[in-house]
């Protein structure tokens, strides 16, 4: 379990993220990419403290933190994906394009 | 210097407190009085206000140092700035929210649920000081999330909006997508430092190689770009600008660019001066930024678009600031002065918007001069405050950010930053014309909102008297240091 | 007195704003009144000049000290005489009748307050004062120009001269910033710059300050070939406001190049002096050629200005040349020649602003610029002919008119500098000459055109600004030594420095 | 022992990461992430993170069901469970995954870190416990602030009834005339 | 005889000035139409009294401009005659104008311009530094431009006096340019300092003043103008010739010449004025319009004066000068009461012996003052001429005396032809008392200068002006008044034969040589035409090219804008296919650089704000995954220029 090995996990966790963020149309999946994304950075935070800083509690904050942020974002895009779903019946990206030039 | 003192706080305290009182006293009132809130929203504001002028009085009596501002300290074991920075964005940003309110009393009038929007704004706000003074990393990751949750909800605002939702959606998805970004960068730098206050970073990074610091702070900046509305992540901007509910606009254009780019500023400067190439890079995006910013702004037709464009340019214009930091002593003030004049600008201009309910199409501005003189003459003052023409604040905004770019040795950055006001003059003079040219179609129905009109010749009115009055804000941050 | 006459127009654009009158005339009057002020302070400040050689009568506060910018105004004989003619132009044009599109109001308040900011570029002693000064002359010309324009071409042309002209005042800003931070400590005032120039030389920073400025002074002036915003915008302006443009607002471009290149970094200026004066030439023969080609009044008299502004930039870059062969020789004709670029810029403002004042007049009666529609107008209107002619003969530089007084001192003092380049710029005389004939014989003379039978001679108050005009383009032509002393209290110190 | 789990979970992380994005219903999509999260629990748990990991375990738990009762409830297909394999800008998404993951294992592979100290011992939950109330309570407070503006913010935006009514009622600019 | 004072200087003041303050004083009252005459008259004679008493007294006075401006005037040498010279030619010419013209609308105008064309003229004559000359010079120029298009409602009139303006104007350029050099050479406008000239500045100077001159003195190649002058009025014209505008660069020059240390000056001179004098006879012996052959007969009187001033006795010049003046004002308001009383010019249907035979008798003896005859004076200065030429040389010996042969031949033509005896001529409208008296004036003059020929006046009158005349040949006498003489019989047998008209030769070998040598044309295709095709070329251009490099400018940005629209939208859609991509905008960019470039006079900027302005509106496609991809890609492009940055700084 050495350091390289636990970030290329992180960094294939953030990778497929990224794709999945970038390639999904609903809004929920991209959300479901995002969270990757946040979990690859989790990942990384927890072995850098681990591997690197353990000395140091803040890298166990940190991942408390990232995890509080996750939350809230998966909290208010829930609300907003609702939101949009009701207004405009969207559930895709392509479905909102009325703000655009 | 590393107590925790409650006091250094109280003008976010204050926000806090305003915030659930807010909520509190919309649960009571019966709907008629809901406007009141906004009252009350407007009095938390007073209040941190004087609480952020008292700061460094209260605190002078406590550091008795020989230094030029002995109450300039991290606070909060070094995790939050108290300096002339910090409690100039605090001051920008307030003054931002109170005029805002003012906006919103009218607009929000038929909401059920404006006691909530005024808590959030208030919360909003709270996010965007935060920033201002984050000197650590987590510290900033949160205060960034609290001014982005409250942002999106705030855009999101117009339940029966079917703009504001997809202004909304658009926004949290880039922020989201780009806070993702950041929380990499974050980890990254937590691991080459060991540590994530910005007071203790500087020492290891100047050992960390060269290739992950890269990647780190691009991670980073990518984040804080979707903050100020930078290239590459600006493109929410001129959607919410037109989406969201006006005021919202107004102030999501403004509150959290000051905190993040102040965040910015700390941040940058405790990268290592070589071998890190983040000064060009910063060059670079800026010079992105303020182009597109103006190139598309060019031909439109909505003013809420064109405040939203103009917003990314100025974002451009702002972002020179950063580029001379530490190389010229002109820099921050210059950021902070600019920033000023920008908000005022920008608050005035979506007051006039909202003044007139929120009308947008240019054709329906025509001959806006006769009809609404007064509205008119402050939306001319802060496009030319936007353009640099002086004596407005806009121009010695410029004329600083351009001598401190000049300064630390990036001529073609202020070369290219000249070419694009003069491309910022041609849509901003193409809204002006039929304003001052032409003809008003007919009648135009919609009655004019008198506090935002009041509000927009107010903002007119400071960015006047802040370009003729610079000397005040140059005066208070000269020799200013700003911690990190 | 000198900050008194600068913001008293600004004072009652204000009190126009706020005061309940209405219609036309009582507005003029009080207009007129005001903008009387500025006239008859100057003429105070004239009487106590003393022609020391430095600025006189300074006026100084703090501004923004914490950068080193200051209000400071004052005097010398270069500012003196520009404020001077500024001041009569905007009296004149003020009071002249034109069509005021039910928007007086708004039309006179715009005025005065283009009124304070041309005297300030002219009166300011302090680089960004004299920037922000700059810059208000852009807006309020722009909005004259669309406002109050002609059709629907005049908003365009507003905005090609506010584009055009603003790129050159940010190429200045640019230029000032360089110049300030040369400075230590870093400061704008012009009296530092001039007394110690910072940033003088050959180097690449004094060599691209230099272009900057110079950019920025040939677009305002204007040199070819940076000129064409000026023909549709003097085409589409109101007769004041073109009167103002090419009276007051070009001089600008002059005067930066005297104030600022001539006087702040003469070394450099001196190295440079050949291709400026090179251009002044060609925008010299170029100007007067077009006007000649033009078949639109307006348009003709525009690019005389091409031509005229020519003469004065082809000055001052005489003045500016200390070639090595000569030495410090011919300090007297290069002051007569910087003596004679100042004189022109007066003269300039008060010939073809009456000129274009005029062209108000016809404007008003026929709504035609186009010379083929226009003749024998002499036979209804005697007056308006006679004035014509006189400012015609003036701009074409005959002897007794002020165009002269100017023009000859240029070729007297440019000829020892650049023989071939003064001797090729006579070619201009010659060809403006044709064009302003031409211009009376097409317009006033020969038969009258059935459709002008009931052609209005001018009205008393267009004869009284005009005259008014002319009265001065006579007086410096027959007796031009009261003006040519207070210019020459600054020309001749500056080159024999 | 210990390695081998951590390669089965990393492993596991990864294809379920994989197959969210290679599913047929959103249901299952959110399970399958689910499993990735429960996967970097363990993963934490082993890296001495143990309050850690299983806060992410259960935090993931409870949200991945909301989100996926959520999808059922609101959105297009009533079952959720209906095939689906909805993208755009395929190729560039792939390419961006990869640039990512190429970019930023180079980095965890190839860059200098500092090498701990010391181990991570037992008391990592209480150091955690007196970092938050002690150098970074500004940290604490402010995520418990935005936590508290997330609660109202959500409930404003998706709460269908305020306290007069309907909450759409009168929420709209105004000029538009609805 | 000095007698300088105070009041002189004064007086030599008013020799400019009275006659101005007389114009502006006509224009005031010019509604009173009866005493506008009175009032020039006085004026003039005022002046006149003015001008005897500088004489006199010969002033100098002083006067500056400016620190650096100013000069110096002065009555002396040749202009102490010069002074009277004027207003005692002025004076009639104003009377028959008075009475001539009195119908006009322009009347006051009309004597305006003839009192400040005679103070113009003034200043020119006291002027003693270029910068006095210089404006004289122009006003007199401007006076003739004016008094041209007299009759302006005929729009031929004013552009044949712009053409007259710009022709001497020309040449005035000259002037300027001698100025110029003159104060570069000595740092004075001063005439006293011209000796101290030498080299390239002198040659200058040198070469400026005889352009200058050779113009204002319808010296070839410029002689052409004075036809064109023609068209104003009899008076403008009388004074025109006589002894003011054409007067004034025979007179520089006389002044000048002699104190400009250049070698070549002088033969210049001569030889422009001889070629000058025998293309004018040529011209006026072949031309059939009245005004036309005494206009070109000026051309070469002043020639032979050129000739004077070219061999070195600028005295008989100035003698020739007064002369010339006289009788050529004469026949010129003499021709002015021809045309009056028949409408017409023309020389083949004048012949008004019997109609007018007062007039007659006193334009015959202009023509015989003309033609050189003793005893009149007109003979006795251009004998002058002869001598002086005879000191250098048989050959401008001979060619003053070809050209005396010629003057005499159009002199006597002119005479026979416009007044000589036709028993057919009915009655015509008669002059009145004012205009015979004018001209009796003239004729007058005339008369009176045959006193020349008595022994010693020449002298001290050559004296008076400064100078001293040759002590010619004696056989020059001879042969110039054998050519003379011979000049009378062909005339005579050509009038008996009746080819006196056009010689026999046919029109189209007779008009190009009468319209001046077909100079007018050439001038046309090589200066006026070239100058005219040019400035408008110049202002298409200025239209079409400068212009459209600032409008350009803006397409380029609206392109730029649409472009990067573009660019985006085929980007985010393409994704990697960005080679048929990159492809695609070539050919985009290319049709719309062939549907913008070809119609260069469009503005970018309005055109855009059509089709340019919603292509640049997709930059933001409004979809929020391709704003993801702009993310993407902008992060990828930071780093990527941040490793450049670190490559290049670690290198």
């Amino acid at each position: 379990m050495s350091r390289e090995v636990l970030l290329v996990l992180g960094a294939a966790l953030f990778g497929i993220g990224v794709y999945g963020a970038l390639s999904q149309q609903s809004f929920v999946m991209i959300m479901m990419g995002l969270e990757l994304m946040v979990n690859g950075a989790i990942v990384a935070a927890v072995t850098l403290w681990s591997r690197a800083a353990a000395h140091s509690p803040k890298g166990q904050l940190l991942a408390v933190v990232f995890m509080t942020v996750m939350a809230v974002e998966a909290a208010i895009g829930f609300a907003l994906v609702t939101n949009v779903f009701r207004i405009r019946r969207a559930d895709i990206t392509e479905k909102l394009k009325a703000l655009r030039g | 210097m590393n107590g925790m003192t409650v006091s250094d706080l109280i003008p976010e305290l204050a926000l806090l407190v305003g915030s659930v009182a807010v909520l509190i006293s919309a649960l009571f009132l019966p709907r008629r009085l809901q406007p009141m809130n906004a009252a009350l929203a407007l009095l938390t504001v007073v209040i941190a206000v004087v609480a952020a002028v008292a700061l460094p009085a209260s605190l002078k009596s406590g550091f008795q140092g020989g230094a030029m501002h002995p109450w300039q300290h991290l606070s909060f074991s070094g995790t939050y700035a108290i300096d002339s920075f910090a409690i100039a964005a605090k001051f920008i940003v307030l003054g931002v929210t109170a005029l805002v309110i003012a906006l919103s009393v009218d607009w929000f009038r038929s909401d059920p649920r404006q006691g909530e929007y005024y808590a959030l704004l208030l919360m909003s706000a709270l996010g965007a000081i935060t920033l201002a003074g984050a000197a650590d990393m987590m510290e900033m990751v949160l205060a960034m999330l609290l001014s982005s949750a409250t942002g999106y909800v705030l855009v999101a605002f117009h339940r029966k909006s079917r703009r504001s939702a997809e202004a909304a959606i658009k926004y949290y998805l880039l922020g989201a997508l780009t806070n993702g970004a950041m929380l990499y960068g974050v980890a990254l730098f937590f691991g080459l430092s060991g540590t994530t206050v910005f007071s203790d970073m500087a020492a290891p990074l100047r050992l960390a190689g060269a290739l992950p610091l890269v990647a780190a702070w691009s991670l980073v900046v990518v984040g804080l770009a979707f903050k100020i509305g930078a290239v590459p992540a600006h493109a929410w901007l001129p959607d919410v600008a037109d989406g969201a509910p006006a005021p919202v606009a107004a102030f999501v254009t403004v509150a959290p660019k000051v905190g993040a780019l102040i965040v910015l500023a700390r941040f940058v400067s405790v990268l290592p001066e070589d071998g890190a190439g983040w000064r060009v890079v910063i060059a670079a995006v800026a010079a992105l930024t303020m182009t597109l910013g103006n190139i598309a702004a060019l031909w439109q037709d909505d003013i809420r678009r064109l405040l939203g464009w103009s917003a990314v340019s100025q974002t451009g214009y702002a972002l020179m600031a950063i580029v001379a930091l530490g190389r010229s002593s002109l820099a921050l003030p210059a950021l902070v002065y600019f920033l000023a004049a920008y908000a005022l600008g920008n608050v005035g201009a979506f007051a006039v918007v909202v003044a007139l309910r929120g009308l947008a199409k240019r054709e329906r501005y025509a001959g806006l001069a006769r009809s609404h003189p007064w509205l008119a003459a402050a939306l001319t003052i802060c496009f030319l405050s936007f353009v640099g023409i002086p004596p407005l604040a806009g121009f010695a905004g410029k004329l600083t950010l351009f001598g401190a770019t000049i300064d630390a040795g990036y001529t073609w950055l202020a070369v290219l930053a000249v070419l694009n006001s003069v491309l910022s003059l041609a849509y901003y003079a193409r809204f002006l014309g039929p304003i001052y040219f032409d003809e008003a179609p007919e009648q135009s129905g919609a009655s004019m909102d008198r506090t935002a009109a009041g509000v927009a010749i107010v903002s007119a009115a400071a960015l006047v008297g802040l370009g003729l009055g610079a000397d005040i804000v140059f005066n208070a941050l000269a020799n200013s240091v700003l911690l990190r | 007195m000198i900050t008194l006459t600068l913001f008293l127009p600004l004072l009652g654009a204000l009190l126009l704003v706020v005061l309940p009158l209405r219609g036309e005339r009582p507005l003029r009057v009080t207009a007129g009144l005001v903008a009387l002020a500025p006239l008859v302070l100057l003429m105070v400040v004239w009487s106590r000049f003393k022609g020391t050689g430095t600025f006189e009568q300074v006026e100084s506060a703090p501004w923004i000290p914490t950068l080193g910018a200051s209000y400071v105004t004052g005097v010398d004989g270069l500012s003196l005489a520009l404020a001077a003619m500024t001041a009569l132009l905007f009296f004149a044009a003020i009071i002249y009748p034109v069509d005021l599109r039910g928007r007086p109001k708004a039309y006179f308040a715009l005025f005065l307050f283009l009124e304070t900011a041309s005297l300030g570029v002219f009166l300011s002693l302090d680089l960004l004062l004299f920037y922000v000064f700059w810059d208000l002359s852009l807006v309020g010309m722009y909005f004259l120009i669309g406002v109050w324009g002609h059709g629907d071409a005049a908003r365009r042309s507003a905005l090609k001269f506010f584009l055009y002209t603003l790129a050159g005042s940010l190429v200045m800003l640019l230029g000032v910033l360089s110049l300030y931070l040369s400075t230590a400590p870093h400061t704008f005032d012009m009296r530092h710059l001039i007394a110690t120039r910072p940033l003088d030389g050959t180097g690449l920073a004094a060599t691209l300050t230099f272009s900057g400025f110079a950019l920025a002074f040939a677009i305002k002036a204007p040199l070819v070939p940076f000129h064409t915003w000026l023909p549709p915008a003097h085409v589409d302006a109101p007769a004041p406001a073109s009167t103002i443009l090419a009276g007051v607002l070009l001089k600008m471009g002059t005067y930066g190049f005297v104030r600022i290149l001539l006087q702040m970094m003469p070394q450099t200026f001196s190295r440079l002096a050949l291709p400026v004066a090179i251009l002044a030439l060609v925008s010299v023969v170029y100007g007067a050629l077009v006007a000649l080609a033009q078949q639109n009044v307006k348009r003709r008299i525009a690019y005389t200005s091409v031509n005229h502004m020519g003469y004065a930039i082809l000055g001052i870059a005489a003045a500016a040349a200390i070639l090595p062969g000569l030495g410090g020789g011919f300090t007297q004709t290069r002051s007569l020649a910087l003596t004679g670029a100042t004189v022109e810029m007066v003269a300039h403002g008060l010939i073809t602003g009456a000129l274009f004042l005029m062209t108000g007049s016809l404007w008003r009666r026929t709504g035609t610029y186009e010379i083929s529609e226009l003749g024998g107008l002499a036979r209804r209107a005697p007056i308006f002919t006679g004035l014509a002619a006189v400012a015609a003969f003036a701009s074409l530089g005959l002897p007794g008119l002020a165009g002269f007084v100017a023009e000859f001192q240029i070729f007297v003092g440019g000829f020892p500098v650049y023989p071939w380049l003064i001797a090729l710029s006579l070619l201009g005389l010659i060809i403006t000459a044709a064009l302003f004939l031409n211009l009376l014989q097409r317009v006033f003379l020969g038969p009258l055109p059935e459709r002008w039978q009931h052609f209005r001679d001018l009205d008393r108050v267009e004869i009284a600004s005009l005259s008014m005009l002319i009265a001065f383009v006579v007086v410096i032509g027959v007796a031009p030594g009261w003006l040519l002393a207070v210019i020459d209290s600054f020309a001749r110190p500056l080159v024999t420095r | 022992m210990r390695v081998a789990l951590f390669w089965m979970l990393a492993v596991a992380s990864i294809v379920s990461g994989w197959r969210v994005f290679r599913t047929d219903s959103m249901v299952r999509a959110a399970y399958w992430l689910m499993a990735s999260f429960m996967a970097v629990g363990i993963i934490m748990v082993q890296l001495d993170a143990e309050f850690l990991g299983l806060v992410l375990i259960l935090m993931m738990a409870g949200e991945m069901t909301i989100m996926a009762v959520f999808m059922v409830m609101f959105m297009m297909n009533p079952a959720g469970l209906n095939p689906m394999m909805m993208v755009h800008q395929h190729r560039a998404s792939i390419a961006a995954g990869v640039l990512a993951f190429v970019g930023l294992a180079g980095v965890g592979t190839f860059a200098r870190f500092p090498e701990p100290t010391v181990r991570a011992s037992g008391q990592v939950t209480a150091q955690l416990g007196h970092e938050l109330l002690g150098d970074s309570m500004l940290v604490f407070e402010t995520a418990g602030v935005t936590l508290l503006a997330t609660m109202i913010g959500a409930l404003a935006i998706a709460g269908a009834k305020g306290r007069f009514g309907s909450a759409d009622e009168g929420s709209q600019e105004p000029g538009e005339t609805t | 005889m000095r007698i300088p004072s105070e009041g002189s200087a004064l007086a030599m003041l008013a020799l400019p000035l009275l006659p101005l303050l007389g114009a502006g004083t006509l224009l005031f009252l010019r509604g009173k139409r009866s005493v506008l005459p009175t009032i020039a008259l006085a004026a003039l004679l005022l002046t006149l009294a003015s001008a005897v008493w500088t004489a006199l007294s010969l002033p100098v006075s002083e006067w500056a401009w400016g620190p650096i401006l100013g000069g110096r005037l002065a009555v002396a040498g040749l202009g102490r005659m010069m002074v009277i010279l004027v207003p005692v030619i002025a004076a009639p010419v104003v009377l028959y104008a008075s009475w001539s013209n009195r119908r006009d609308s322009g009347f006051a105008r009309l004597l305006a311009l003839l009192l400040a064309f005679v103070g113009a003229m003034e200043l020119l004559v006291i002027a003693d530094d270029f910068l006095a000359l210089l404006v004289g010079w122009e006003l007199v120029g401007a006076c003739s431009w004016a008094l041209i298009g007299y009759e302006w409602t005929d729009s031929a009139r004013p552009r044949a006096a712009l053409d007259a303006f710009l022709t001497t104007g020309a040449g005035d350029l000259g002037l300027y340019i001698a100025a110029a050099a003159a104060f570069a050479g000595t740092g004075s406008f001063r005439f006293d300092t011209l000796s101290q000239l030498h080299g390239t500045t002198a040659a200058i100077v040198a070469g400026g003043l005889l352009l200058a001159a050779a113009a204002k003195s319808a010296q070839l190649p410029f002689s052409p103008w004075l036809f064109r002058a023609m068209l104003g009025p009899t008076a403008a014209s009388a004074l025109l010739h006589s002894a003011t505008m054409v007067a004034a660069g025979a007179y520089a020059l006389a002044r000048l010449a002699p104190i400009i240390p250049v070698s070549w000056l002088s033969p210049s001179i001569a030889a422009l004025g001889l070629a000058t004098a025998l293309a004018g006879g040529i011209v006026a012996a072949l031309q059939t319009d009245l005004k036309k052959a005494l206009a070109a007969s000026t051309s070469a009187q002043y020639g032979l004066m050129f000739v004077a001033v070219g061999v070195g006795v600028p005295a008989a010049a100035g003698m020739h000068l007064a002369t010339h003046a006289a009788f050529k004002a004469l026949l010129f308001l003499g021709a002015g009461i021809a045309l009056h009383a028949t409408g017409t010019l023309e020389l083949s249907s004048l012949r008004l012996g019997r109609a007018l035979p007062l007039t007659a008798i006193t334009f015959a003896i202009g023509a015989l003052a003309l033609a050189g005859v003793p005893p009149l004076g007109g003979a006795y200065s251009k004998e002058q001429i002869v001598a002086a030429a005879s000191q250098t040389g048989s050959f401008f010996t001979a060619g003053v005396a070809a050209a005396g042969f010629l003057s005499a031949l159009y002199a006597g033509r002119l005479a026979l032809l416009a007044f000589g005896p036709d028993p057919n001529r009915g009655k015509v409208r008669p002059p009145n008392g004012a205009v015979t008296a004018s001209v009796l004036l003239l004729a007058g003059v005339t008369l009176v200068s045959s006193v020349l020929w008595f022994p010693g006046v020449a002298a001290s009158v050559a004296e008076l002006m400064g100078g001293r005349l040759a002590i010619g040949e004696g056989w020059a006498a001879g042969a110039s008044l054998v050519a003379i003489a011979a000049a009378g019989i062909a005339c005579w047998l050509l009038w008996r034969r009746g080819d006196l008209v056009d010689f026999g030769l046919s029109p189209s070998v007779r008009l190009p040589v009468a319209e001046w040598l077909g100079i007018p044309l050439v001038a046309d295709m090589l200066v006026k035409r070239p100058v005219l095709t040019l400035a408008r070329t110049l202002a298409i251009m200025d239209d079409r090219i400068i212009d459209a490099g600032v409008r350009g400018a803006a397409r380029i940005a609206g392109y730029v804008s649409r472009l990067f629209g573009h660019s985006l939208e085929q980007l985010v859609d393409a994704g990697v296919n960005s080679l048929s991509t990159a492809t695609r905008l070539v050919a985009e960019a290319s049709r719309m650089a062939d549907d913008r470039g070809v119609d260069a006079t469009i503005e970018g900027a309005a055109r855009g704000v059509g089709a340019v302005g919603t292509q640049s509106r997709r930059l933001q496609t409004g979809l929020a995954h391709q704003y993801y991809l702009i993310v993407a890609i902008g992060t990828v492009l930071l780093i990527a220029i941040a490793s450049l940055e670190i490559v290049a700084t670690h290198r």
